[in-house]
């Protein structure tokens, strides 16, 4: 169930989402390491456009990516196919899109 | 009675997809008219079956750098002993170059190269120079592939696993008016009519004990033509390859084909006490023909007197064990399989049945004489006369493929109706593949064993008219019994012993016609060994024998060969040219 | 050891898609293949069993079954290499439909072999020479890689891309056609790129290596589909920029 | 129907792949969850993070970081053999995938502990 396009779109996501998550694992291997606390932790990344542009094209990509992931593995496994697959994907992606919005607002937005 | 028939029509039918099968099916498409209905119809998978697919060491064609049709040709004729229709063995030939570009530029078949980018060929035993095109050791797989991908993608109709089983004629026998089928898969009859048919069922002589051809080959062709009366010419000659595998009874492995290259490049055949033996046979040693390598091992193997052991051994090892594992990988691959060490150790080798020269007399154009019914390929005879050169095999099936595909193309044109069938013959031949399902259901397989340790005994690598004469009671006998053996008709969908019975009916038919023409050629010529007439005869009376079904006899008659091109003790050559050009070894 | 005496279980699958095993003593040789222990069921036991083959030496592709689980060619595969506490199980191929006990029905698979593109296309006719092809040239020694398939069904049965995506046009003919993009003689290179890029081509397949592992004449299925997606990735972007 | 048997490394490999897709599927909006907690209900949040200080959560913390590492890693080395135009031992790589993955949540998981 994957043509050119879709495939593309993965293979994309994917490879802007490496450095991404590498990046938070190395984020969270220091911030646990320097014992920081949940506030020192926002306090750093509320308010600051880097951590909204990345924490922000991430919930993107995953969004797309984890979508085409999902139909590939609910198309062989359930055999579902057509316009019901094509709507069950979107709608995974734009759950996942709306929920990792809102995350991205909170952990990056503009303070309480 | 009228049986539960299915009834079809098409215009151009084939029987048969191996290179003779397959390239009619291309050319029929490029010469019949727009909206001629082609059908291929054929025993296995379009393509699996048969024996080009089996095709190892390659395909001849004169291709310059020294060698010339007319070489190949006098290479064709004195191979098979002056027996060969000339004009049949020109034609091959001459459009082996144009078949072999085709397959190259048209079919997409990748061949070896020289390092310079040319093909590269080499030398079978028999040719005076490196002619032999091939792919590796697995040439037929790339020329079947390929052709069977070309024919897969047009719009042929594809009836598979259909066995065609008796040809039906007109009311008045003069022309063909359809085919006789089983479709296996449900077991049903099914019967086609077509304007133009071509058989191309390939020889295949499985009545022998050890033999080389695929499971699907029972000389069903030859034997339908039999009882359609058409005349069957050099039934007599039967080709033997020199190493067969020889793995046990039980094991289909047995008499396959160990390539003809470990001889070549220095393998040794050895007795039971582990010598060699073939110099005493002749002077090449293991190098030899395929019929003198043959008929050298079955001398030998009739002197040992030790019953556990049937054949002889091939040995490679004393040419190092690595390297030959190198220059041979697919065999050792093949023989490690099977449980053999041709690399180190030694492998049980026997000479093996592996071509049929003789088959059903044509013109160069692969007209018979029934109007409407072609055959070309190995079921047609007349190539190679009393041997094949290797590398022959399958030039001459894609040649005269091609050239039954242009025939049929543009003699249908004439062709404005469909023949009705003469619905007696039908209704027979019907009868005849029913038979079995009346009889008491028994063991099929004991019999074909006996059929192939008889023809092997009797009437296989070496013959003496006593031995011959054995051989047709112990056949006769054999096909008596099969008529009283049965076979459950509880469920005829894809009944394999139904059709072993049908195949076995086949070989016994056909066992008849070469134990006869063997009988009725009293010389020695390539494939044909008589110990009471070892001579061959002067050549420039040589004559092939002819076959027919009179009423229920069948009569065997000798015909002169007419050397229309060149004549014994002649060449076609130019003055001067060397003998061989091949480099001695 | 005394071949005759012994015998070993064989299971064998009857009847169509819902059908079952049924069991056989058969008598082991020294040389057997699983092929022969088929044939001996089929001569000397059960006259109504069905399976397929034609070459007998791993050269048609027709034998192929599962045999305890695993696709492998039957005429190839000795008993030795695959018998378990004296038992063996043989069943139909895999992810093809079946047609009676061990013959499957193999149009599936060859109809995805055209669909993939996978035909010659001339560049030249019968009436031209033959042109000189560099054998150690790069494009050659890659097609050159996939052209000994034999189209046995082997890699497709062993593939869970195609038991769980009907669509998917499979290892053999992807690999087919792979072997034709680099083939210079051919005439629609481009054609190919877009036979294979569609909802069943190469994109679906997963890199699980299944093909690869089972082909039983080592070759690398795998290997020519990532080549596909790598040319038609490259032809992506290329189609992009204008 | 009969399945196969066929546990080699990259079938292995690729059932990895898939699994942790799918647990990172379905562990993100969790994720995502809980951090917009962060959003309305701060005090909630240091909650959960307490919570996060037991024994257990942290294991599966772990298991996470690892299903991310081995994902993406295993992604990687796809990619790489999809498109670069080498044929690299896959075996080695699929085990180098996974050995990086298991290094980099070993050293997450000793942070943690
Ligand atoms: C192991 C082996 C190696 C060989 N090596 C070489 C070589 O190196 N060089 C060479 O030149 N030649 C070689 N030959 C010979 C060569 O393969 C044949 O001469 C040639 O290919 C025959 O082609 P064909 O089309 O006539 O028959 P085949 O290729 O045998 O095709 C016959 C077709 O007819 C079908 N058929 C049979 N009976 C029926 C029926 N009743 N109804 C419907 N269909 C039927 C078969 O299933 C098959 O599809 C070799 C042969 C063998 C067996
Ligand atoms: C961060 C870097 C990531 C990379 C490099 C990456 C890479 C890939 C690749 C190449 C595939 C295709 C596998 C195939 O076709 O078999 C894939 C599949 C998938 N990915 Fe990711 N991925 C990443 C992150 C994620 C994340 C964060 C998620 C979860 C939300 C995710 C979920 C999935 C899913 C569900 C699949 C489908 C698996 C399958 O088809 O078997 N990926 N990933
Ligand atoms: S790639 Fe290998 S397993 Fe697949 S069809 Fe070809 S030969 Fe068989
Ligand atoms: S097994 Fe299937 S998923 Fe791809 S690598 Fe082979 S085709
Ligand atoms: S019978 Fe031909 S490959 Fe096994």
């Amino acid at each position: 169930m994957l043509n050119l396009r879709l495939y593309m779109a993965q293979r994309i996501t994917a490879l802007i989402m490496a450095p991404l998550t590498l990046g938070h694992i190395a984020v969270m291997i220091y911030a646990v390491q320097g014992g920081l606390s949940t506030g020192e932790i926002l306090g750093r990344t509320q308010g600051s456009i880097f951590w909204f542009a990345f924490y922000g094209t991430f919930v993107l990509a995953v969004s797309v990516h984890a979508a085409i992931g999902l139909r590939v593995i609910i198309h062989e496994t359930f055999g579902m196919r057509g316009a019901a697959l094509t709507t069950l994907s979107w709608s995974i992606g734009l759950v996942l899109f709306a929920m990792g919005g809102r995350a991205v607002m909170a952990v990056t937005g503009g303070g309480v | 009675m009228t049986h539960d028939v299915d009834r079809h029509d098409t215009d151009i039918l084939i029987l048969g997809t191996g290179g003779a099968g397959l390239f009619a099916a291309l050319h029929a498409q490029q010469s019949a008219p727009p909206g001629t209905k082609i059908t291929i119809a054929v025993k296995g998978l379009i393509g699996k079956c048969g024996c080009t697919r089996m095709v190892q060491g390659g395909y001849n064609v004169a291709l310059g750098g020294g060698d010339t049709v007319e070489r190949h040709f006098m290479d064709t004729i004195q191979g098979g002993k002056w027996l060969p229709d000339q004009d049949m063995a020109w034609r091959l030939c001459e459009q082996a170059v144009v078949r072999i570009r085709e397959l190259e530029n048209e079919i997409g078949c990748f061949f070896d190269r020289n390092p310079d980018g040319t093909l590269h060929q080499k030398a079978f035993a028999g040719q005076t120079a490196d002619r032999t095109v091939h792919k590796g050791d697995l040439t037929g797989i790339e020329i079947i592939n390929r052709l069977m991908e070309q024919v897969l993608a047009r719009p042929v109709e594809k009836l598979q696993e259909h066995r065609a089983i008796g040809l039906v004629p007109t009311k008045d026998k003069t022309a063909l008016a359809g085919v006789l089928m089983i479709d296996m898969r449900t077991g049903k009859f099914r019967f086609v009519r077509a304007k133009t048919v071509l058989m191309a069922t390939g020889g295949g002589p499985t009545m022998y004990k050890y033999h080389t051809p695929s499971g699907d080959k029972a000389m069903d062709g030859l034997a339908m033509a039999l009882r359609a009366g058409l005349p069957l010419r050099d039934m007599e000659m039967v080709q033997f390859h020199p190493t067969g595998l020889l793995a046990g009874d039980h094991s289909r492995m047995t008499g396959t084909v160990l390539e003809e290259g470990l001889r070549g490049a220095g393998g040794h055949l050895l007795n039971g006490a582990g010598q060699q033996f073939m110099f005493d046979y002749d002077a090449k040693g293991e190098r030899a023909t395929r019929d003198v390598v043959s008929r050298g091992m079955y001398a030998e193997m009739r002197k040992n007197n030790n019953p556990e052991q049937k054949g002889l051994f091939i040995s490679m090892a004393h040419l190092g064990p690595d390297l030959v594992r190198k220059k041979f990988k697919g065999m050792v691959k093949r023989c490690e399989d099977s449980g053999f060490d041709l690399a180190a150790g030694r492998v049980e080798v026997v000479p093996t049945a592996h071509y049929f020269m003789g088959g059903v007399v044509v013109d160069t154009d692969t007209r018979t004489a029934l109007e409407g019914l072609y055959v070309a390929g190995e079921d047609a005879g007349g190539a190679h006369g009393s041997n094949r050169l290797g590398g022959n095999g399958v030039a001459n099936s894609t040649v005269y493929g091609g050239i039954a595909g242009d025939t049929m193309g543009t003699d249908i044109r004439r062709m404005s109706a469909l023949r009705e069938p003469d619905e007696g013959v039908l209704a027979a031949e019907m009868e005849r593949a029913r038979r079995p399902l009346r009889q008491t259901p028994a063991l099929v397989q004991p019999l074909r064993n006996r059929l192939q340790e008889a023809m092997w005994e009797e009437v296989g690598v070496m013959r003496t008219a006593a031995g011959l004469k054995r051989g047709l009671e112990r056949i006769d006998e054999i096909s008596a019994e099969l008529l009283q053996t049965g076979v459950s008709a509880d469920n005829l969908a894809f009944n394999l012993t139904w059709h072993d019975w049908l195949n076995l009916a086949s070989l016994c038919e056909v066992s008849e016609v070469i134990a006869r023409a063997g009988l009725a050629r009293e010389n020695s010529r390539g494939a044909h060994y008589r110990e009471d007439f070892p001579d061959e005869g002067d050549l420039t009376d040589s004559y092939f024998t002819i076959a027919r079904m009179q009423g229920d006899r069948l009569e065997v008659g000798r015909e002169d060969v007419r050397f229309t091109i060149v004549r014994p003790g002649e060449t076609i050559l130019p003055d001067g040219e060397p003998e061989t050009l091949v480099a001695a070894q | 050891m005394d071949g005759q005496s012994q015998t070993m279980d064989v299971s064998v699958w009857r009847g169509g898609e819902d059908g079952d095993y049924q069991t056989y003593q058969v008598p082991a040789y020294e040389s057997q293949t699983i092929l022969d222990v088929v044939s001996w069921i089929q001569q000397y036991e059960d006259p109504t069993l069905t399976y397929r083959f034609a070459c007998r030496v791993g050269m048609c592709g027709s034998c192929a079954m599962m045999v305890n689980g695993e696709p492998r060619w039957t005429c190839r595969t000795h008993v030795r290499k695959v018998l378990t506490d004296g038992a063996i199980k043989v069943g139909p191929l895999r992810n093809l439909p079946v047609i009676k006990d061990l013959a499957a029905d193999m149009d599936p698979f060859f109809d995805k072999w055209v669909a993939a593109g996978g035909v010659h296309t001339p560049s030249a006719s019968r009436n031209e020479p033959i042109a000189p092809v560099d054998p150690d040239g790069d494009d050659r020694v890659t097609a050159s890689a996939g052209i000994e398939c034999i189209n046995c069904s082997v890699c497709y049965a062993a593939c869970d891309t195609v038991a769980g995506n009907d669509d998917y046009l499979g290892p053999a003919a992807l690999q087919r056609a792979w072997t034709l993009y680099n083939d210079t003689k051919h005439d629609n290179r481009a054609g190919i790129l877009d036979a294979v890029s569609g909802t069943g081509g190469c994109h679906n397949c997963h890199s699980m290596g299944s093909c690869t592992f089972y082909c039983p004449n080592e070759l690398d299925p795998m290997a020519a589909i990532a080549g596909l997606k790598r040319e038609t990735a490259r032809s992506f972007f290329r189609n992009r920029k204008g | 129907m009969m399945r196969p048997a066929r546990a080699h490394p990259l079938w292995l490999a690729f059932v990895l792949h898939r699994v942790s897709g799918v647990a990172l599927a379905l562990f993100l909006p969790l994720h995502f969850y809980v951090l917009s907690l962060a959003l309305r209900a701060p005090e909630r949040l240091d909650n959960f993070l307490t919570f996060a200080e037991l024994p257990l959560v942290k294991f599966a913390e772990f298991g996470l970081v690892f299903l991310l590492a081995v994902h993406t890693a295993g992604g990687l080395r796809l990619m790489a053999m999809e498109w670069l135009p080498w044929s690299a031992p896959q075996k080695s790589l699929a085990a180098g995938a996974v050995g990086f993955a298991v290094l980099l949540s070993g050293t997450f998981f000793l942070q943690v502990i």
